[in-house]
């Protein structure tokens, strides 16, 4: 066939040399490589004793974020729920009772959020849906593998920041 | 000595029994090796270490491994376990003619006498490689030369025999 | 002889035994450890100190495996096949002269299990019986991949046998010996046959790697092929006992290797060693210890070679590989002996 | 340990109070931590997560480290299997045949979403777990998960290879276990 | 409908699969004997059968069985909104997930009529073409592998592991990357990325040139792949074949080069075309692909034009977070996207890249609602999985492996 | 020639006549003509074999599922691509889904056994002719066609979702 364009590049093959054909300038060379290597420094990273570095924009596990003054910042608007493309989010408003402002920010809040970590696909498109900056994919935390199944419906408890020290005081 | 003469002439009996027995064409060649080895036993004792090791190399080595490579290459697309239905008319032919081979061994040998060895012109190194060699590059050069010519015209019947197959070879 | 010689002589066999067995464990330690280094890895870290107790976190679990044998096999032949494959490997060390004679008390004791003017057909028939092992487990497994991987072996195997002999022919007609020892003793000093047989010694060597069943002649276990070729249905200490033959047999290969080309235990200037010491016994036994040293010093190169090589090239193809084996290494060693066979000759005229 | 001694029932007696009891704790201990050391995986590699998985193998992070570089792709040989990647129904009986091929002690990790929970595929051609075909002993969540979450799941099934006890596996409950999955 | 009962279903699959079994062993003939390549067999890096009938170590015939992890991609774009489709792209051709990614993506713009800045092309370009090398780097490693020896495979491994570095800094991810999103990229390259690419650029070559060092010329390898599931060009264009495949059998055909999308057009590069379209001539046009590609990622690393990484499309591209919590109108465009109210115009596109094996193609009908009526994967592998069979008869068992590895065959996209 | 949509289809009523295609439309730059069942074979061979067009190369095909449209429940799509000119066309056959019947286009390009495998196998459209029409990607004895629009995407076994929540 005739090139359709003129970019087209013919790969030309040579035959091979009689020392190609004699297998041995090749194989020399080969293990010249792997001897060179051999000496090399290791790229091995030797988790867990070190750990690899991360991006700082790296999908990992979820956290639900507390704001300057220790609140929770969800407002169980559900976006993070219908974004998610594995539904993997499962979550309960309530309105907040008068005397826990210092609890939660807004005026609904979820009272459960679950996020089924094997159903999760981390592909951030919560994080990015949440209008309240509430739901955060860590780039420091990775879920860890567990025994049970059950282990893995993450709720409120495992999920929200735990509270600052200093605030606490 | 003689303890492990009758021991190892017994197992080489029985085991070219098994091998005529057995059912299953491996097991056969699987006694098959087991009798060349106990016959390599035997050249040993007879101080020929050099046919023993050469038996052992040619025939349990590279002729068995051969007939084996036969067997598991015809025998593998089938059942083996399918039983050879024998009629009892050529059961009748084989124990005729068994016994026929029987009679004639025993007429052979029947007359055959033991011969002992005399410790006076007894060389221990009659079996060893060099004096082989000595006598078959003197005494018998021209048998030698002509079983390696017949040799040589088997592997080229063999060869022409491999390269009728049409097409390329394979396997 | 005497009952002391055969005391001394069995502890030897038991030692030859023993190291070679250790020598099998750790090979696979170091198999692992030279792959992850040629591999920019750190390989096995986590078994003990520098992982080196992984060969016996393997061994152990390998023991207490579930014994499997599947339900369609040839039972028999099934549990047959690793015994033969491990008997036949540990077998062959046996004439292979690890050093010269020590001299204990007055015995002097040669460091070789047994010697055999034969023992280089006594290597040579044991190795070519290691591929029944093979060939049984492959058959008996009554798997497909099995017995193409017992095929294969079998073709292989007798393939590269013929070439081996042959490059062997071509030493014997050298040495003039079938014995190993007067083989290794010929080489005195840095007199190593390997100086007048380099091609002898590459077709030798081309020829151990395929029967030894090493990438880049790894055909009947070739993963990518043939999930794991004669061994696929094999688990527990019986697949332990096909992977310890495969080290075993290159343990030999490359013993027998070091003995037949690259002079055995003999070292340049051991002469210079001996005459250094004034006391004859202990020049002797200095000697040869440190002969035995430079064996395995030998052997050991041999096998990172064995697993340098695996670790760098790719394999051969069934029919690439016969055609090597017939068409290019057979021709060469029949050249090699008529070379060797001129030289002589020359060497008869001209001196 | 072969099934040899099925039929046999032993009372256990207490560990420490006598030698042998002693002998066989320690003992257990020892080849717990063998196995440990020596965990063959079978990759059941069929999508993403397999390529991680190479990552895994690879030199960054060199799962060889852990005893384990050996793939063993032939069942038989394995100790535990890493099923990586979507089971669709199709291959659900493949992958139990497998299991059933294995010999014991095996132990099944679920590597990814798809693996553990069907992930983002729930629909009609894909199964929804593999512990609906499989016992699995750890599952390891993303979608695919990094190189040290694999990791991670190696090391869990690591803690439960050296604490498991020797008879385990013939342990009744154990058995149950496997007939509720109808695996012989 | 589906059944409810999984214990059933699964009953009946194996039955399904006993059934297969035997269909195969009355086809068993005399002196041919059938061999089960797949589905878990370590050659098949990925889930696909093949039964093969071998004569000894010939193939003689072969059928292929798919569907091993068929996972209803089609199905699923159905009933998700647009944005949520990419996961999906992500996971076909799960080792080159940016082309497919940002392919979804030009053709949803395509349908939308957003045009995208040349920042956000170019640097679609570089991701993609990144993807490339990793895609390739995967496929001629893996050959390696297969062909016994895993060493040069490690070696290029470590070199993927930097391109997956700079993914994590474009887009979060290693492999599933979800990268960009309609209407340009998520966020702008970050000068760490920036740098990565810089220092992937510098450190790379030397890399490849090794890895060509260990294989190009090595005749066993040589020996391994020359004439190996060779197929003519008539038969791969009969078979629909695309990509390094196709350019092996000496078509020069990229869509790159034949309709240029993402500003291609800029750039300076050549389309390597083999002669015979067997194994080795596979091998050395994604080899040199690789080249190619770096010359690409050069050029757009250093012409990198300055400007917006996203288009002026508030509709559909989500807004800044900061404006989100500030103002209103960017409040309900946010709620708006991502509850997908926004519907999507009634049209039909076909819009194709070039990706990692040939063209991949998105098909997207859409009635106006949220979700595409119809999303149809033009999935290269699927297309020439079927001229397999073909390839490997006659040959031998080692061939049909290298053969299936030079293939590139993805089981993710090959059953999506 | 440069191929343009307007010459290609001046070619194609040529040869075939108004009566059998119909619909021609531009959407996104290709093409797109609608016939029926008797003309698409001799169609798409007329594109291969004309010189001029030499429309030789088949990208793809898929089936379309629209349940309101009575008597055009089921359509193929057929996307061709001249190489040598560079040029796409597009052809969409309707029928109903009571008579799912499609001749076979395998004779012509090998690569559309699979694909109209898919077809069969997501739709039910019936190829007469085909080698082997079976399904290729779902299980065999699969009762239904799983991309027609009424069957749900779901998994019907899954338990940990609650539906109604976000129900999709």
């Amino acid at each position: 066939m005739e090139p359709l364009t003129n970019r087209s590049k013919k790969l030309e093959k040579k035959e091979m040399t009689f020392a190609e054909r004699a297998y041995l300038p090749a194989i020399a060379q080969g293990l010249g490589i792997t001897l060179k290597h051999f000496f090399k420094k290791k790229a091995t990273i030797q988790y867990p004793e070190q750990t690899r570095q991360r991006s700082d924009v790296w999908r990992g596990l979820h956290v639900l974020k507390r704001d300057e003054e220790g609140r929770e910042r969800c407002t169980a608007c559900g976006l993070c729920a219908v974004a998610c493309p594995a539904e993997a989010i499962t979550m309960v408003a309530g309105e907040r009772k008068a005397g826990e402002e210092h609890l939660y920010r807004e005026e609904k809040y979820a009272v459960t959020y679950e996020v089924n970590m094997l159903r999760c696909i981390f592909c951030g498109l919560c994080e990015e849906a949440c209008p309240k900056a509430a739901i955060f994919l860590q780039d420091d935390k990775i879920a860890p593998a567990r025994y049970e199944r059950d282990e893995f419906i993450y709720g409120k408890d495992r999920l929200v920041e735990p509270l600052k020290t200093t605030e606490t005081k | 000595m003689e303890s492990l003469f009758f021991f190892l002439a017994s197992l080489t009996l029985l085991c070219a029994l098994m091998v005529v027995i057995s059912k299953n064409p491996v097991h056969s060649v699987i006694f098959l090796i087991i009798t060349f080895f106990t016959i390599s036993g035997h050249y040993i004792l007879l101080n020929a270490q050099f046919l023993a090791a050469v038996n052992i190399i040619v025939y349990a080595g590279a002729i068995m491994v051969l007939f084996l490579f036969v067997i598991m290459f015809l025998n593998q697309g089938k059942d083996s376990s399918a039983e050879v239905k024998t009629s009892t008319l050529s059961k009748i032919a084989g124990a005729v003619a068994g016994g026929l081979l029987f009679v004639v061994m025993i007429a052979a040998l029947k007359d055959a006498t033991v011969a002992t060895y005399d410790p006076e012109s007894f060389n221990s190194q009659i079996g060893m490689v060099e004096n082989l060699g000595m006598v078959l590059f003197r005494d018998y050069l021209l048998p030698f030369e002509l079983a390696s010519v017949l040799f040589l015209t088997a592997m080229v019947g063999a060869v022409m025999l491999g390269k009728k197959e049409t097409g390329e070879t394979h396997f | 002889m005497e009952s002391v010689d055969l005391i001394y002589k069995a502890i030897y066999i038991l030692v030859i035994f023993g190291i070679t067995l250790l020598i099998a464990t750790y090979s696979t330690y170091f198999e692992r450890k030279i792959a992850a280094f040629i591999q920019d890895r750190v390989g096995p870290n986590r078994a003990g100190p520098l992982g080196l107790l992984q060969p016996l976190a393997d061994a152990g679990k390998l023991f207490f495996k579930e014994d499997f044998i599947p339900a369609k096999s040839n039972k028999a032949l099934f549990i047959i096949g690793p015994g033969i494959a491990m008997l036949v490997a540990t077998m062959s060390s046996a004439v292979i002269p690890f050093g010269d004679s020590l001299i204990i008390g007055g015995h002097e004791i040669f460091l070789q299990a047994i010697e055999v003017n034969i023992g280089v057909l006594y290597v040579f028939g044991v190795v070519s019986l290691g591929v029944y092992g093979l060939m049984i487990g492959g058959w008996a497994s009554n798997n497909k991949f099995s017995l193409l991987g017992a095929i294969r072996a079998a073709s292989q195997n007798i393939s590269y046998e013929l070439a081996m002999g042959l490059s062997l022919i071509a030493i014997l007609m050298m040495t003039g010996t079938l014995s190993l020892r007067e083989i290794a003793e010929q080489q005195q000093g840095f007199n190593w046959n390997i100086w007048y047989q380099p091609l002898g010694f590459i077709i030798f060597l081309v020829c151990a790697f395929a029967e030894t069943n090493r990438t880049p002649f790894d055909l009947p276990e070739s993963e990518a092929e043939l999930i794991g070729g004669y061994h696929t249905e094999y688990g527990s200490m019986k697949l332990g006992m096909y992977l310890f033959a495969e080290y075993i047999n290159i343990f030999v290969a490359s013993a027998v290797m070091a003995t037949l080309y690259f002079g055995a235990y003999n070292f340049p200037f051991m002469e210079n060693l001996r005459s250094a010491i004034s006391d004859p016994v202990l020049a002797n036994n200095v000697v040869t210890l440190v002969g035995v040293g430079v064996m395995f010093a030998k052997i050991f190169l041999f096998i990172f070679f064995f697993m340098w090589v695996r670790w760098t090239l790719p394999r051969f193809r069934y029919d690439q590989l016969m055609k090597l084996g017939w068409q290019i290494l057979i021709p060469l060693a029949i050249l090699n002996i008529m070379l060797t066979g001129g030289g002589i000759l020359l060497k008869e005229y001209l001196f | 340990m072969s099934d040899s001694n099925n039929d046999i029932k032993m009372v256990e007696a207490p560990d420490g109070i006598s030698g042998a009891g002693f002998f066989a704790t320690s003992f257990e201990k020892v080849i717990g931590l063998a196995r440990k050391h020596s965990l063959w995986p079978l990759p059941f590699a069929t999508s993403c997560c397999g390529i991680e998985y190479m990552a895994t193998m690879g030199s960054n992070y060199d799962i060889s480290r852990f005893g384990s570089e050996r793939p063993s792709f032939s069942p038989r040989q394995a100790d535990i299997l890493m099923v990586m990647g979507t089971i669709a129904k199709k291959m659900g009986p493949v992958v139990k045949q497998v299991y059933e091929q294995m010999a014991e002690p095996r132990w099944v990790i679920a590597v990814g979403a798809c693996a553990s929970s069907g992930g983002i595929f729930d629909t009609y051609s894909v199964l929804q777990g593999i512990d609906r075909v499989v016992p699995v002993d750890v599952y390891v969540p993303g979608c695919p998960p990094r190189p040290e979450q694999i990791l991670d799941g190696l090391m869990r099934v690591q803690d439960l290879a050296a604490n498991e006890s020797l008879r385990r596996r013939n342990s009744p409950e154990y058995q149950a276990l496997l007939a509720s999955y109808n695996i012989k | 409908m589906a059944t409810e009962n999984k214990t059933v279903e699964l009953d009946k699959l194996e039955e399904f699969r006993n059934n297969l079994d035997l269909k195969l062993h009355n086809k068993e003939d005399q002196n041919l004997t059938t061999l089960n390549l797949g589905p878990t067999h370590p050659a098949t890096h990925g889930i696909f059968q093949n039964i093969l009938q071998m004569d000894g170590e010939k193939i003689v015939d072969a059928v292929p069985t798919i569907g091993y992890i068929h996972r209803a991609f089609e199905k699923i774009a159905e009933r998700r909104p647009f944005y949520q489709i990419t996961p999906l792209t992500d996971r076909m051709n799960y080792c080159s997930s940016p082309i497919n990614n940002m392919g979804y993506h030009m053709t949803v713009e395509k349908l939308l009529g957003i045009t995208v800045p040349k920042r956000a092309q170019y640097i679609r370009v570089i991701m993609m073409e990144l993807a490339r090398i990793s895609d390739h780097l995967i496929c001629n490693s893996i050959l390696g592998v297969d062909s016994g020896a895993f060493t040069g495979f490690l070696y290029v491994m470590q070199e993927r592991e930097h391109i997956y570095d700079i993914y994590e800094e474009v887009c979060g991810a290693r492999l599933t990357t979800n990268m960009g999103r309609i209407g340009g990229m998520e966020r702008d390259l970050s000068p760490k990325a920036l740098h990565l690419i810089g220092e992937f650029l510098k450190r790379f070559p030397k890399v490849w040139a090794e890895f060509e060092k260990m294989f190009n010329r090595n005749r066993i390898f040589i020996d391994r792949t020359t004439d190996v599931g060779a197929i003519s060009a008539e038969r791969a264009l009969s078979y629909g074949f695309t990509g390094p495949n196709l350019r092996a059998a000496g078509v020069d055909y990229d869509v790159r080069v034949m309709n240029p999308y993402s500003s291609y057009e800029d750039f300076e590069f050549e389309i390597p075309v083999g002669t015979k379209g067997d194994t080795y001539d596979r091998f050395m046009v994604r080899n040199e692909e690789v080249w190619q590609s770096l010359k690409i990622i050069e050029q757009a690393y250093k012409n990198l034009p300055e400007g917006s990484y996203h288009a002026d499309a508030p509709h559909y591209y989500l807004p800044p977070k900061q404006e989100v919590y500030r103002s209103m109108e960017a409040l309900i465009y946010h709620f708006k996207i991502v509850m997908g109210e926004i519907d999507a115009p009634v049209g039909e596109v076909y819009h194709s890249v070039e990706g990692g094996n040939g063209e991949l193609g998105f098909y997207l009908l859409s009635d106006g609602g949220r979700t595409p009526y119809r999303l149809h994967f033009r999935r290269p592998c699927f297309i020439y999985y079927q001229a397999y069979t073909e390839m490997i008869k006659g040959g031998q068992l080692a061939d049909a492996i290298l053969t299936l590895s030079s293939l590139n065959v993805i089981a993710g996209e090959l059953d999506a | 020639m440069e191929l343009t949509n307007e010459n290609v289809l001046g070619k194609i009523i040529e040869k075939f006549g108004e009566e059998n295609v119909w619909d021609a439309l531009n959407p996104d730059g290709i093409m797109t003509i609608t016939t029926n069942r008797e003309t698409i074979l001799p169609l798409i061979q007329y594109l291969y074999d004309d010189e001029e067009l030499q429309i030789r190369f088949l990208t793809t095909m898929c089936g379309i599922h629209y349940p309101d449209q009575k008597d055009k429940e089921l359509c193929t799509m057929y996307q061709l691509h001249s190489f040598r000119h560079n040029y796409r066309i597009r052809i969409k056959v309707y029928f109903p889904i009571a008579d799912p019947v499609m001749p076979t286009l395998t004779n012509l390009y090998a690569t559309a056994n699979w694909m109209e495998r898919e077809a069969y196998d997501f739709y039910g459209i019936i190829f007469t002719g085909h080698p082997n029409l079976v399904r290729i990607l779902n299980i065999e004895d699969m009762e239904y066609h799983p991309m027609l629009k009424q069957y749900p995407l779901e998994d019907q076994t899954r338990e940990d979702k609650i539906n109604t929540f976000f129900g999709r």
